[in-house]
């Protein structure tokens, strides 16, 4: 199933407002138990195994145990998601161990250009090109069709 | 009434959601405004790094026409994307965002995204319109250029906000209400010009797993058909609410098929080593002339499966195996060569899903399977509503205006039929196969015209403070509930003066899986079956009335499923009212179960207004043959 | 080792459940008992008043042979149970219950039953077997005079212990051991003859509610298959564990159909008006001769309705709008007798419930039906085992001396193949249609055979203390799992170290419902799927070993769900075993379609031992032509 | 769905070790709250909506609220059971009531005779017949076959 928290290795990110694994999940579902310093899955069955939680803790505190109801015991998928890789752990039920390891991006964290650097090129509000086309098409005119 | 703070937000431009269309929005958006002056605003209930259907990831970007390299014209893809639909889908639409996709995609590629590239620099192509990619950091890269196009722009974005209500002036939209899942706040957001990009459904039909598996859709939770209740709220015209998605996929965890179907060439395979596709071909036939195009229709490919399955030959199998061999076995003669291939094939493999369905790589690990030495089962999952990808359901927009039919157009693409109200992604209709990249490029091409259009009207939308009022009572009703009447009982979630959010889902699902052609009736429905669904469907509105939340996170919820429950009214009425099976593998009619050409070669629109549904057959006008 | 006492009981007679075949059971074990002696000890896992399927109260007798009147013979109930299961019966065993059943009937009138009388003082039937009871008190008046009898005995009776192993020295019973759910106590049970009368199960196929309607299962979640399991780690013979029941019942809620069909005599139409019972008679010639006798067999019924689902042309309504509109109108001319005659049959429509189906009361109410004006669905249910019913799954027991052919008889009545263990009610197979009285009638004669079997073998088998120990430690492990391991992981249900008993059983659920020709399945299984079934039960036995429970409850939980697992590969061996089709509406093996008279005629029983599942054809031998 | 604690009404059954739901309920489901002196339904989606608990509380603090999954709202069903016949007001959504009366036994409580009255009739082991048969049949004799 569904991710859970290891409580030995969360430290409730120190205490601040805003934990990553709250800050993080798509369906509101980590939560900060501020008594306990701990975090917790508030709703497991509407847990997707994202691992957006997973891969964004500090601590690695966050783990994912297969959906019970249809994935047999003892398997695990671990990632390590550096600032160009991720690094894939998988152990198989039988003990067997792969890794694999995929780029996810080829630039610097931050620095997306809106225009991609294909400028400002079709600065005309009426026309049907946007702003960076046709040179961010690649192509010397926008298609259209004779009506 | 609960005592939130509201904060009231005025903006130029407002994007509800935050997923890839709205990203598009954003940067097209951004520049005009700054251009003109004008601010934009971004609102999502998620962080949008993360956000959306593309917030674990991708492992393809399935639309990219590669106009460029001469082997494709838009005019190739409109006829793929409306043989696809069975005949039914907006040329104009999907023209125009077919030629703005290869803008977007190659804006991807400059932000960082990597795209696979083969020996000669050229992008790898999973079928003739997919490519593949290494997309693990997709949404991350495609939110930061809409962060920083705000940031240029002086805009604002706004995570864990969820919408809940479009305001409205008359016949115009002015904005929209919501409250923040973090902080007891509710949100008045006033706009000349609002962007619907919420996203699609899942969780209206009744899922295939029933524990806590139950989060394990295809289509992630925590889209809830916010963008269908938002514009059929504010009065815009729906269509093709009857074109729900079944996407076939990896039993159970929901893993892709598609690289394994276009770039590994696997066959599949039913219990008795039978190939449906193969063996099922002579009743394509009668799907003519759809049935008979190349690749065959996304829906018919579905059927014949479940032909299957019906007559209990399932399991069907993906032979990963046998397809893995036969790629390797071009190597056969090279040892070397064969293991190394091999190597890569099984890191490709694994990278399909751990790049965007993780759960189906633990289930690999957890039953032991390496696909290259064992098939998995593939299956049919529940319906979805996702006109972005296979289904087509969403708004009614208006088309460009150097494409669209005359009767397509009212000034401003991509804007509804109510004034000021845009639409993108999953949230405009009959513009199928669009996909992450599509949703972007419609997003952009939505983003310029929005700007276009305040330009055109560039007055703040009156907004009356007693229909804000009416919006606040209604959003925080569910806390009200709660607080008055939660400590009559032991238990939280049971009560006979409320209805929590959960049990209200399971009921919204049982009814729809049962009466609407979900999955434990075979897809299939009829006039009665659709009659008693409107029944229960009519007593579950009411006790709507009813849900309580105990916190701000239960508060979403009860809004996710009055969305839930609108997004299956409106389909439950428009299958009713297309007598017809069109798309066999999505639902049958069983008492109108062909095709009708003759009377149903139409869209279906529809409409809800002061308390009134109507429908219509809206005529398809083609520009492309 | 979590630390629980352990309570010694020795005993002579030990009776294992508390429902209706063992309250049968304690009246005549104990007078002979009495007379010899020996003491009776009873344990049940709950409070005999309201323990097993009939908790709630019935609304009906179903056996009742009536031989007094004339109108019936034992002949008769056996040829009608016999043809009722296609033919795959044991005479002697119905016989023997046809024969005693009249008399458990007039004790429970004598207890304080009410039993509706007609005028002329004679019983009301529902049907020619079938009598109608004010039955809201059935089981605290049988359980009464069960326990009243016990304390004639100077007997015991142990209720909230839950059994979870047998004691055994070497091939002959010595006891059981369990659990209380009140107390940290472990119980062993020696005895010299032990009756298995725990009931069916429930809740090893998916049910069709998924949200907290989970419970409401027809069978009650309670009964989880301890017969099975207990008789199949003793080693005994099974028989008929391929014959689930499925009823078709009051859609949702299960209300009883009994009455509306035969009391009231309504038809079931479908969503076009059609009566499956009419359009589809000539199908029942392929299941000749079954399927031409009066009654049709109550799979056949299902099968008939079932393929109106399968075209689609559900819902199914019981028409009781038209079938009580019909017997008023009877009464049409005296406008007062019309309306008494209606309030008369409507109190009786509304008790059919209320006295053991309260849910289908709340329902009625809920969605405003008046029974008199408007229509009901009915559907049919998800698989239960309930040998008792119209299903046959149970051990294989001796018959009684008089009437049991040679090869049906070792030596003492409703014997199992293991020495000293003995079976009633659910528990035994092969003997259907024995229902709520025969349960009783079966528990008496079984009741009776154990003390002749005491008083020939009147020794206390040894009991090793090495055995004890041993089951000791594997009843209380998931208690030791969750101490060990709980304090890890911020859930306590989620835990990469164990299961929960609930999760457990979600999983077991979505295997059977999928594989195991389930709801889901429409009822349809093969070869492949069965296979695959053992390979994902397999696994699921493996992680049997890892449940853990948080308290007694849990424990509990368990251990019920570890019998539901062993209930369920037993049943998917039997069906994969036996290639034919024999019992359509139960279930459909779509590779082998039809009924195969010539190979299949025949029980399939098996057992396991040592590790070993063993199969085997055996013979159908008939005392009744 | 499922039953439900009233908490105004329940008196924790005055803090008896046994409360009377909890001695009942065949599914083991009600638990008393010590701490608050309440009672409560430890797994609601378990409840086979029996009534047993709602029938034999001294208090009448527990109601039963329709499945959720397919009940819609604002129906009550509500027993009151005496020695010799039970009540039942049935609430329908629109409000209407309906009252039903059915006899529950004909004899007092405790009083029910193992052997019906019908007395010692065979007190032979060897013997087919039960006890009290063939009189508790009604027959002369009991019924056999020729093999
Ligand atoms: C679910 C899914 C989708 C795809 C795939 C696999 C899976 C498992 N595959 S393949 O395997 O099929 O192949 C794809 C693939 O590989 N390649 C591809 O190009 N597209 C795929 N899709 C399709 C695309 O993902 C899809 O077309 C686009 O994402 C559509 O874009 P858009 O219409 O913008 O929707 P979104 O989900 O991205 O964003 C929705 C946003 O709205 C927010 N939101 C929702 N409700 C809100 C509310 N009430 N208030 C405020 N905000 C609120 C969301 O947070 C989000 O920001
Ligand atoms: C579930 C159900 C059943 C029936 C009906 C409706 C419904 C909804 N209908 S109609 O609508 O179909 O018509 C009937 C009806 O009207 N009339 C009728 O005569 N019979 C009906 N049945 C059938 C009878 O009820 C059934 O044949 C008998 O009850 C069978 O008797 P028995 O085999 O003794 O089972 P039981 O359920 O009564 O008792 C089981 C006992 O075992 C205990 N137990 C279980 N596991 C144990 C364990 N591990 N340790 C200790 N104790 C452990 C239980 O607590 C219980 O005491
Ligand atoms: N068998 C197939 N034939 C043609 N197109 C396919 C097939 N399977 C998948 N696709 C397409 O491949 C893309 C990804 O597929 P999927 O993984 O099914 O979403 C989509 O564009 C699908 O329409
Ligand atoms: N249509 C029918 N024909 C014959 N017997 C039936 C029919 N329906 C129910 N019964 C019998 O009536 C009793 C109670 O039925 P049920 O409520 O289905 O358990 C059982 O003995 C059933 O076998
Ligand atoms: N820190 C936590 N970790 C895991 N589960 C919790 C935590 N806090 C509360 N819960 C669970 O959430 C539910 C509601 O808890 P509460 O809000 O504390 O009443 C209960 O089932 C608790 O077991
Ligand atoms: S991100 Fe990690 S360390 Fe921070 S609160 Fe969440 S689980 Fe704990
Ligand atoms: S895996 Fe995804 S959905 Fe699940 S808790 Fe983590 S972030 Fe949320
Ligand atoms: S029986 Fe009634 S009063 Fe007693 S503990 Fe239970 S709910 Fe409370
Ligand atoms: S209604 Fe029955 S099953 Fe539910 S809690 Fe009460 S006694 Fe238990
Ligand atoms: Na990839």
């Amino acid at each position: 199933m569904p991710s859970y928290v290891i409580l030995e290795k969360c430290d409730g990110c120190k205490g601040q407002d805003k934990t990553a694994c709250m800050y993080i999940c798509p369906n509101d579902l980590m939560v900060l138990d501020k008594e306990k310093m701990k975090a917790w899955n508030r709703a497991p069955e509407m847990c997707w195994e994202c691992y957006n939680c997973v891969k964004i803790c500090p601590q690695q505190a966050i783990d994912v145990r297969g959906y019970a109801d249809f994935v047999p015991m003892g398997a695990s998928v671990v990632p390590l998601r550096g600032s160009e890789d991720i690094m894939w752990t998988v152990k198989f039920r039988s003990g067997m161990i792969k890794r694999f390891k995929f780029p996810i991006r080829t630039t610097p964290e931050g620095s997306a250009k809106p225009d991609g650097g294909f400028g400002e090129v079709t600065p005309d509000l009426a026309s049907q090109c946007l702003y960076n086309e046709p040179t961010a098409l690649k192509l010397d005119a926008l298609p259209t069709v004779k009506k | 009434m609960a005592n939130f703070e509201t904060i009231e937000v005025t903006t130029d431009i407002l994007l509800c959601g935050g997923g890839m269309a709205a990203c598009g929005a954003a940067v097209e958006a951004s520049y005009w405004a700054n251009k003109n002056g004008l601010k934009v605003t971004l609102v999502d209930k998620a962080a949008m790094d993360r956000s959306g259907a593309v917030a674990m990831g991708l492992s393809a970007i399935n639309q990219y026409v590669d106009i460029n390299s001469g082997n494709n014209t838009c005019e190739d893809y409109v006829r793929y994307v409306r043989t696809d639909l069975m005949g039914v889908a907006r040329d104009d639409l999907v023209y125009d965002i077919a030629r703005h996709v290869d803008s977007s995609v190659h804006l991807f590629e400059k932000w960082g995204l990597p795209i696979w590239l083969d020996a000669d620099g050229k992008y790898v192509h999973e079928g003739r319109w997919q490519l593949m990619i290494n997309g693990e950091s997709y949404k991350v890269i495609v939110a930061e250029a809409a962060k920083n196009a705000l940031a240029q722009n002086g805009g604002e974005y706004f995570e864990r906000v969820f919408i809940t209500y479009p305001l409205l002036d008359g016949d115009r939209i002015a904005g929209a209400v919501g409250f923040s899942t973090r902080e007891e706040k509710f949100y008045v957001f006033k706009a000349k010009a609002v962007l619907a990009a919420m996203g699609g459904a899942v969780h209206v039909f009744k899922p295939r797993s029933a524990g806590e598996g139950l989060g394990r859709a295809w289509y992630p939770p925590w889209n809830s058909g916010s963008s269908l209740y938002f514009t059929l709220m504010a009065g815009a015209e729906q269509t093709c609410q009857e074109v729900r998605f079944i996407p076939v996929r990896f039993k159970d965890a929901y893993g892709p098929v598609g690289a394994w179907f276009l770039l590994f060439k696997s066959r599949a395979t039913n219990a008795m080593g039978g190939e449906y596709m193969v063996e099922r071909k002579p009743e394509l036939e009668n799907w003519a002339p759809y049935g008979l195009a190349k690749p065959i229709p996304a829906n018919l490919r579905n059927y014949l499966g479940m032909l299957d399955e019906f007559e209990g030959k399932g399991p069907i199998y993906m032979r990963t195996e046998e397809a893995i061999q036969k790629i390797a076995n071009q190597y056969a003669d090279d040892p070397k060569a064969f293991k190394k291939k091999m190597k890569e094939l099984e890191a490709e493999a694994w990278e399909d899903f751990l790049d965007m369905t993780i759960s189906q790589a633990i289930l690999w690990a957890g039953t032991n399977v390496q696909p290259e030495e064992k098939s998995s089962e593939i299956a049919a999952a529940e319906p979805y509503f996702i006109g972005s990808h296979s289904g087509a359901s969403g708004a009614w927009v208006s088309g460009p205006k150097d494409l669209a039919p005359a009767d397509y157009f009212w000034g401003y693409e991509y804007m509804s039929t109510v004034k000021g109200l845009f639409c993108a992604g999953d949230a405009s209709g009959a513009s199928s196969h669009k996909f992450s990249s599509g949703s972007h490029a419609e997003g952009r091409a939505a983003g310029k015209s929005m700007v276009r259009f305040v330009m055109d009207n560039n007055t703040l939308p009156n907004v009356d403070a007693a229909q804000v009022a009416d919006l606040k009572a209604k959003t925080l009703k569910p806390i009200d509930l709660f607080t008055e009447f939660g400590g009559k009982s032991s238990d939280p979630d049971i009560n006979p003066e409320f209805m929590k959010p959960k049990m209200f889902m399971f009921r919204l699902q049982k009814i729809m899986d049962e009466y609407a052609a979900g999955v434990t009736a075979g897809f299939k429905t009829n006039e009665a079956k659709l009659n008693r669904a409107l029944e229960l469907l009519g007593w579950l509105k009411e006790d709507s009335e009813k849900l309580a939340a105990q916190d701000l996170h239960e508060l979403m919820r009860c809004h996710e499923n009055i969305q839930r429950m609108w997004q299956a009214e409106t389909h439950v009425r428009t299958i009713l009212f297309r007598q017809e099976t069109r798309w066999p593998g999505y639902y049958f009619r069983s008492d109108y179960p062909t095709m009708n050409e003759a009377d149903w070669k139409c869209f279906v629109n529809c409409s809800f207004k002061g308390g009134n549904w109507e429908f219509k057959k809206v005529p398809i006008l083609t520009i492309v043959d």
